[in-house]
Parts: C-alpha cells; structure tokens; sequence
C-alpha cells in the first residue's frame, strides 16, 4: 500500500513494528514502533506515560514527513 | 533463561517480539544447515534491552521467521532423534556464549537471563 | 469413439464472434463448437486432440459478477468433462486477462485439470495465475494471434502427452516461478570463474539467483509547511467502527474501509479492531493505540498541523495478497490525493 | 610453492593379501588396516567395506570422504597438525589414488544423514558415485563424550586415508598436475595486466559436528587467514562437519577444491590468482560482523579486484555470504558467490535466508529441498535404519516398492557450494 500511496506524490511515513527491509513494502519514510499489538501504544504504561510516547511517535512521524530522503531511511 | 513449551517457530516469534520491543539478537536464529531446522529444540541468545530498535536485528529475526517456514512447510519436527538434537543444541550454545564472551568481555549483559529454549 | 483429447475454449464476447464494447455485459455462455480462435488452436494440435466447445463470456460482466460467472463456468466445465482447459490469448487485453487467468487458476485449483492461457507480459492478468498456469507469452495485440495459437497449441499438446516442459524461453511461455534444479555442463566453480572473468572484462553475465527486486519509488518530496497541512491517517490494523459495517475480512482482507472521524477527538469504545493477527485486548482497550488520532487532534487543535483530514482509512495486513494491497494502495492513494492530502500516515501492527 | 600431484588412475579396489596398487587396481589388506586402526585405544570396532561406481549399494550416514595419497617429495604426509607431525605443506611431490576414495560412515547423533548412492538415480546426484570407494564404519569404545567419538571418526578416516595412499608411494603416475605460484609481487611482476583475484572459502565454524580445521586448528578460533592455494590442495583444510550433507565441503572436496583448480587454470591467462583466504562462519552476529570485514580487508590489502566467495551450509551463513559480497562491492572488487539455495520443495520460496541488492553475480547449485526418487538398495553400507531418517519428516516419502524421497539435502556433495558438482537451478 504504502508505495502505492506514494507513487500519488503524497510523502507517507510508515509506522510499524515490522520494519523488516529484505521483505520491504518499499516505505522510504519510516518510524519504528513500539510492539505488534498496540503500535502507538504501551499498556504498561500509565496514561499520561502512555499519551507521552505515542506523542513522541507522532513528533517523529512528522518529522519524517517534513524531511527530505533519498532512500529507504528510519527515523528513531 | 527463558523455556518456551512449543517449537522452534515459537521460539522464533517470542524472540521476534523481544528484538521488536528493542532487545539484542546476540546470535543468529538460524543453523548452519538445513536439517538444524527439523530440531524440536532451538537455543538463541539475547542481549540487553535498548530503547533503540536494531533494523538489522528486526531484518533477521523476520527472514528468519520466513525461511523457516519455507522449509517446514509440509514437514513434520524430527521428535524422533530429539534427544540428539537437544545435544547439539548444547552444543552449539556453549560454543556461541564463549564465542560472544571472547568478543565483548560480558560488558554487554545479557536479557534477564541468556537464552531461549524450546522444549516439545 | 475418439482417442483425441478434449479441449474446452474460453474466450470473451469478442473473440466470440457476439459484439464489442457493447456486447461486454454479457452473460457466459456455452456453445458446443469451435469458435473464434478455438478454430486455429485447435488446427495447429495436429490432430491430437479437439475443442469441443467454447465459453464465452462478457469482459464487464466477468469481472463485475466474478463469483456467478466463475459458478456457471465451473458447471460447464464438470458437464463436459474436458482433458484441458484453454483461454485467450487476451494480448494486453485487461479485463479479458484478468477472465483467462482467474478461470483459468479456478479450474487448476478446484478441478485438477490443466490450463492454458495466452498474454502479454504486462497484462495484469498473468500475475493471477502463472504460478498454476501456463501462461504462453504473447505480442500485445490480437494481431499476435497467428503467433500465439501454434505456441498455446504447442504446449498443450505437450502437457496431455505427459511430456515435461522445457525452459520458458524455449517453449515461449512466462516463467511460472519455479527453481527447479538441473545439470549444467559445467559444474558450478566453472560457472563462476567464468563469470567472474566476464565481470571483469565488462562483458555481460547473468546471474543464476537473481535477488528479490525491490520494486522501488522515489521519495516524495517533504511537507514544506505542517502548519498548513492535511493529513491522512491510514492502518492495517483493523480498526474498524463497532460492528464492522463494511465487513472487512479479519484476514487476507479483499477490501479496506473508510470512516469519517471530523467530528472525533480520539478513537474510543465504538471502535475495534478486527484484525486477525495480534491480540485484540490492547487495541479494543484503546484503538488510538493503532490510530493515533488523539495526537493529531490535539496538533490540529495546538495549530501544529493543519488538520487531520476527513476520513480515515483501514483494512488489515495479515494474509492479504500482493495483489490486492497493491490495490487498495491505488485506490485509497487515488482518493487521497482527491482530497487534497499533504501527508500520511500509515499503521502497521 | 610448487606442488605436484601425481594421479595414479585407480580403475578398481579389492580387498587382498597385500595393500598396494597393480596396474591400476587398488588392493587393500583389510586386516592390516583393521589392525593399524584400532591401535586407537578410543576404537572398538572397524569394518571394512568396498562400493564400486555402478553396484546397486547405498552408503549411509556418511561422515566424511577423504582421498587416500602419500607424499613422496617435500615436507608433512598426511593431515599435519591432526594425524601426522606439524610440517609446512604445499611443496614437493604427492602420489594421489586418483579415482578412490575413504568414505567413513558413523552415527555420531541419530539425525545424521549423508547418502552415497553408487548406481542409477540417485548416483546422478552425488560426484561420489564415480568414485571406487572404502567404506571404513567405525564404533568407538563406549562410554566416549560427543566430541570425543567426533574427533575418534575424524582422525580414524584420515588415517585409514594415510594408510592405504602409502600404497602408492612408489607406483608411476599416469598423469602430473603441476600448481605453481610465487609471491603476489612476482605473480604480478610476470602478469601486470591480468585482474587479481581472490578466493574466500566460507568454513562452517560453530561447534560439535559444525566445524572445520585448519592445520588443526579449529576454525572457530581464527580470524580470517589467508592460505596458499598448494597448502590446501596438499591437505592443510580438513573437515569437521557432518551434518549439512548436500553442502558440506568434505576433505576431498578441500584437497581437490574445485574453485582453486578452476582459478588456477585461469592463472596467467585471464586472471592473476592471489590466493585463498578461509574465513570461518560464526554464530553471534558480532562474531559475524568482526569476520566480514576482516576478509573485506585482507582482500583489499592483497589488491584484489575480483573475488569468488563459496558458502558453507544454509542458514545463518547466508548471513555471512551476503555481508562479505556487500563490503566487497563496496570497496570496488567485483564478486561472484557460489551458494546453493532452499526454494522449497516446490522451488517457489525465496532462495535465501537473506538478500542484498549487491549480489548481482550468483552461481546456485541446487535447490536443497529438491525432491529425488532413490530406489531400494541391493546392499546398505553403514546404518540401514538411517533411511528411516532420510524418509522420515514428512508424508509421501516412502513408496510402496521400497523407493523413498528424499530431499536433495541429504545427498553427499550434491549441491555442493565450491561449485564440485554440476547442479544448478533454472527458472521454469
């Protein structure tokens, strides 16, 4: 989906816990998260712990929507 | 030390949960060998818990996952020599903890405790 | 008494004498003849075997109403009992492709009996069957049927004489995917200093295990202002409005849904997710967990972002073929860009 | 170093009052032998046993195939620094039985397999059907630990090896092969034109039934060395690993490496050949990370600007095979890799554990999960009741005329990753 999406021009950061880049979907923009079950999420952590890291998340999954890339690149 | 009641594929996928929430892969899932892959026993070493996620870790662990079912598709575990393949396994742990001694002098602590097992 | 074997011919309303564009919509049906190119296949099979009727069916109403067109012919085929089952050639024909393969696979898979097809490389049809087919290579118009027929026929003829085939390029049909192991003449350390001294002199070699390409894009290009940007939220997660309206598969999904989300602050108890591959507890506790919403809100709000755009998108990632997330990813990309999205961002369990 | 091995053609073996080799015919005293193996304190049994190319006879589980030669000229016979005396090797003047082979047969662990078949179907797939075989089974005293009975079959092949080369000592060849090369500077003093070229073998090197050796060491220990191509023709690699059968490299594939004498032969014709570098396949990643750019850089230090790297087993060395090729490529040297593959029984899974762009230029040979049809034997040499390992792990697999499948990994040498044999895979 995700180079689908950007073959429309619209820059897309994929969030996922499966980064895995010899099976790659082809994301160039890419942020790590944090389990498979809950992505932007910690359950083990206390709400305000937990709205915190998904903020964190976010911060950087739009950070790498404002940057330039040349290729495949993580941001974590 | 952790023992995982299942097989191989399960410990591959616990282990894929931890190296995805930030912890080392010390030594490679896989055998050398295609017929390490029939074990019912598989030990693989861990290391710390970082807050950075290691791509080339998470690569690994996932091809890893991949190939294994690739093979065993079809294919029943070889309980059969069980025991054997649980010697080997030793076996092949002691030599990759030396090995993972020699080169980091234990400054890297490994996770909770230094392995993972399965048992069938 | 006929010792021949026994051919069964799909073609679309075209190839079946019935009409063109108009004629699309129609419905399949059987005739008991050689229509179209089944009279030149069946010319070119030597008298080794016959086409004992022919299907033919609408390329609209194919692929409009798949499951009753693929039900009719699926009882044709177990009436007349054929040896193998013969489609196209569809050229660069889409529709028409996407009919012969998806038949033509059906038929291999439910029925055990061999097919054949005839396309064009980039026909998308070819990738919906080649793996069970065989799939011959065409030119990519009809005016490539004198070429394709002899080869169809040719190969046909092989299969029901029990014969294995050889290479693609020496019998012209499209590599099914398979690595099978053979002699060379040369054994492997050869092979490989050989290679290596054509690399070395600049000359060309070819590679016996080609690595998986990477079907790459060009990064598009960054959001200059995110103050003033709309952005889009997209999963394969699997949430999904309680209830699962659109009925979303919890796995090997066939289709991805939509919701509009301007009146939320954050996703809550009335959505869930349906995805079949995680434990569902930490994302029906929390479906921000999977769709961060309540963080975009929230920088919508600060001014950070310019907004959030209207809906969101889902469908999940579990089993889901090549083929359709390639799809989804045209058709929610081509609504996106629709409603003037500058940035997305997809989740992935 | 110049290095002559001198081919006496062996055109049949029989067992005989006297070991030794009459116009061609190799003639082994099994008693002698027998006698000369067990003054092993650690062996309680020998048997003997002969497998000629065409004789309906499945050998199995065999362990490891060694070819019998004796040193006439030069420093260090046998396997220094595990069956004989520390020497230098690589010089001088070797008899070898060209056309016999050792072929020892043990269970050390009961998933061990390793099939030679002599005739039909299945001795298309092993290049040790073609060869006159001496099948030494060897049961060690009991109560020995796993490494122990390792290293007790090890050694007894190698001796059993030793023993029946001295036969040769003083027979005419039929033919001599001549390896002669100087130092890199004079190589590329006589050809300052040819591309240099370096060839690193991939050892497997994690532990019991996993190892190689070099010179006896283990190669779980070294970092990675680089070797004069004579030193292994002449016996210095030898092998220590009995579980990957398809692709394990035996000690004959090591005295008689395929990738060496094809680069020789190109030697001073198309390409100025370096030498070897033996690079050892660990398990950590780290360990993974030190040896790949440790054999990157001896590479770069020698000037190479090609290089074939051959893998050993499947798996976790894939790993290995793949970041070698990515720092090469990186530093300019153009590689070719010689892998076999695991596409599955229906060759449609991804070939390898891993991938990279920068492996442009692969040799495959063979798909290990190759399904092969092996007829019933006349005779079983070794462990019949190892076929039930062979057949075992999945459904089908034993006919009802007593054929069985089996996958190709099973085979000795058939996929073999120094490019031994003539397997390779087609897209179809």
């Amino acid at each position: 989906m995700v180079k689908e999406i950007e073959r429309y021009g619209i820059p897309i950061v994929h969030m996922a816990t499966i980064i895995t880049i010899s099976q790659s979907v082809g994301a160039n923009r890419i942020v790590p998260t944090v389990a498979i079950p809950h992505p932007v999420g910690n359950p083990s952590l206390s709400a305000e712990g937990e709205h915190e890291l998904r903020k964190s998340l976010v911060d950087k999954a739009l950070k790498a929507l404002t940057t330039e890339v040349s290729g495949i690149t993580i941001f974590d | 030390m952790f023992f995982i009641e299942g097989t191989f594929e399960d410990v591959l996928i616990k282990i894929r949960d931890y190296v995805h929430q930030g912890v080392e892969l010390v030594s490679h899932p896989l055998g050398a060998s295609i017929r390490i892959l029939f074990s019912p026993y598989r030990s693989v070493i861990l290391g710390e818990k970082n807050n950075k996620i290691n791509a080339y870790h998470i690569e690994i662990i996932e091809s890893s996952i991949i190939s294994y079912r690739n093979i065993n598709a079809g294919r029943k575990i070889d309980y059969k020599n069980a025991h054997d393949y649980a010697l080997i396994d030793v076996e092949l742990l002691k030599v990759s903890l030396k090995s993972f001694k020699e080169i980091n002098n234990n400054h890297i602590n490994l996770f909770g405790g230094d392995s993972f097992e399965t048992g069938a | 008494m006929s010792d021949k074997y026994k051919v069964l011919y799909y073609v679309n309303q075209f190839f079946g004498q019935i009409g063109g564009e108009e004629k699309a919509g129609m419905e399949p049906v059987f005739k008991n003849e050689k229509i179209g190119p089944a009279v030149g296949f069946e010319s070119f099979l030597k008298g080794n075997g016959e086409v004992i009727g022919t299907i033919i069916c609408g390329d609209n109403y194919f692929n409009e109403h798949k499951n009753e067109a693929l039900s009719f012919i699926m009882k044709t085929v177990k009436e007349v009992k054929p040896d193998i089952v013969v489609t196209g050639p569809a050229f660069n024909a889409g529709r028409y492709g996407m009919a012969c393969g998806v038949i033509a696979k059906t038929i291999v898979e439910e029925l055990d009996i061999p097919a054949v097809t005839g396309m064009y490389i980039e026909n998308p049809g070819v990738d919906t069957c080649k793996d069970k087919v065989i799939v011959v290579s065409t030119p990519d118009s009809a005016a490539g049927m004198r070429k394709a027929l002899p080869v169809m026929a040719a190969i046909t003829d092989k299969l029901m004489k029990g014969e294995e085939l050889g290479l693609p390029e020496e019998e012209g049909y499209i590599p099914q995917g398979k690595r099978l192991t053979v002699f060379s003449d040369k054994r492997g350390s050869q092979r490989a200093v050989e290679m290596l001294i054509a690399r070395l002199k600049g000359e060309g070699f070819k590679t016996e295990l080609p690595m998986p390409e990477f079907d790459k894009v060009e990064p598009a290009p960054p959001i200059k202002d995110l103050s003033k940007a709309t952005i889009a939220l997209v999963t394969s997660g699997g949430i999904v409005p309680k209830g699962n309206p659109d009925r979303i598969q919890s796995a090997s999904a066939q289709k991805w849904g939509k919701y509009d989300i301007t009146a939320l602050d954050k996703l809550e108890a009335d959505y869930c997710t349906i995805h079949g591959g995680y434990d569902p507890v930490y994302a029906n506790e929390k479906p921000d967990r999977i769709v961060p919403l309540d963080i975009l809100r929230q920088y919508e709000k600060e001014g950070i972002i310019g907004k959030v755009s209207q809906y969101f998108y889902t469908t999940t990632g579990t089993g889901t073929s090549v083929g359709n997330s390639i799809k989804f990813g045209k058709e929610i990309g081509a609504e996106l860009k629709a409603d003037g999205v500058d940035g997305v961002i997809l989740t992935s369990t | 170093m110049k290095l002559e091995l001198r081919r006496i053609y062996i055109k049949d073996l029989q067992f005989g009052e006297k070991t030794s080799v009459n116009n061609g015919v190799l003639t082994v005293n099994k008693e002698e032998l027998i006698a000369y193996l067990k003054e092993d304190k650690k062996v309680k049994d020998v048997k003997l046993d002969i497998a000629r190319p065409g004789e309906k006879v499945r050998i199995i589980p065999v362990k490891d195939v060694i070819e019998p030669r004796v040193k006439i000229e030069g420093s260090g016979n046998g396997f220094p620094g595990v069956s004989s005396k520390m020497a230098q090797l690589g010089e001088g003047k070797v008899n070898v039985l060209f056309g016999a082979a050792i072929v020892t047969v043990g269970d050390i662990v009961g998933f061990q397999e390793g099939v030679i078949d002599m005739w039909g179907e299945g001795a298309k797939w092993t290049p040790f059907s073609k060869t006159y075989n001496l099948v030494v089974d060897i049961t060690p005293v009991d109560g020995l630990d796993p490494h122990e009975h390792e290293t007790t079959v090890r050694l007894v092949g190698l001796k059993a090896a030793e023993f029946v080369g001295e036969a040769g000592r003083n027979v005419e060849p039929d033919e001599i092969m001549t390896y002669e090369m100087g130092s890199i500077h004079e190589e590329t003093a006589k050809y300052p034109n040819l591309p240099k070229v370096a060839y690193v073998e991939m050892l497997i090197s994690q532990g019991l039934l996993h190892d190689g050796y070099i010179y006896g060491v283990n190669s779980q220990l070294i970092l990675p060395t680089l070797i004069h191509p004579n030193e292994e023709l002449d016996g210095a690699v030898i092998s220590g690993n009995c579980v990957a059968a398809c692709d394990k490299i035996t000690t004959y594939q090591h005295q008689n490496n395929a990738v060496i004498l094809e680069l020789y032969a190109q030697h001073g014709k198309e390409i100025n050949f370096l030498g070897v570098i033996l690079t050892p396949e660990l398990t950590t990643l780290e360990g993974k990370f030190r040896t790949c750019d440790y054999t990157a850089k001896l590479c770069k230090m020698i000037g190479a600007d090609g290089a074939i790297v051959s893998e050993e087993g499947y798996g976790n060395p894939d790993s290995d095979l793949l970041m070698i090729c990515k720092r090469l490529e990186k530093s300019g040297i153009k590689t070719v890799l010689i892998t076999d593959e695991c596409s599955g029984r229906d060759g449609m899974s991804q070939p390898l554990a891993d991938t990279t762009p920068e492996a442009v230029a692969v040799v495959s040979t063979g798909n290990v999960s190759h399904v092969v049809k092996l007829p019933p034997a006349d005779k079983v040499i070794g462990n019949a009741e190892a076929i039930a390992t062979l057949a075992g792990g999945w459904d089908g697999s034993l006919g009802d005329d007593g054929s069985l499948s089996c996958e190709l990994n099973a085979v000795i040498g058939s996929t073999s990753e120094i490019g031994y044999h003539n397997c390779t895979v087609k897209l179809y």
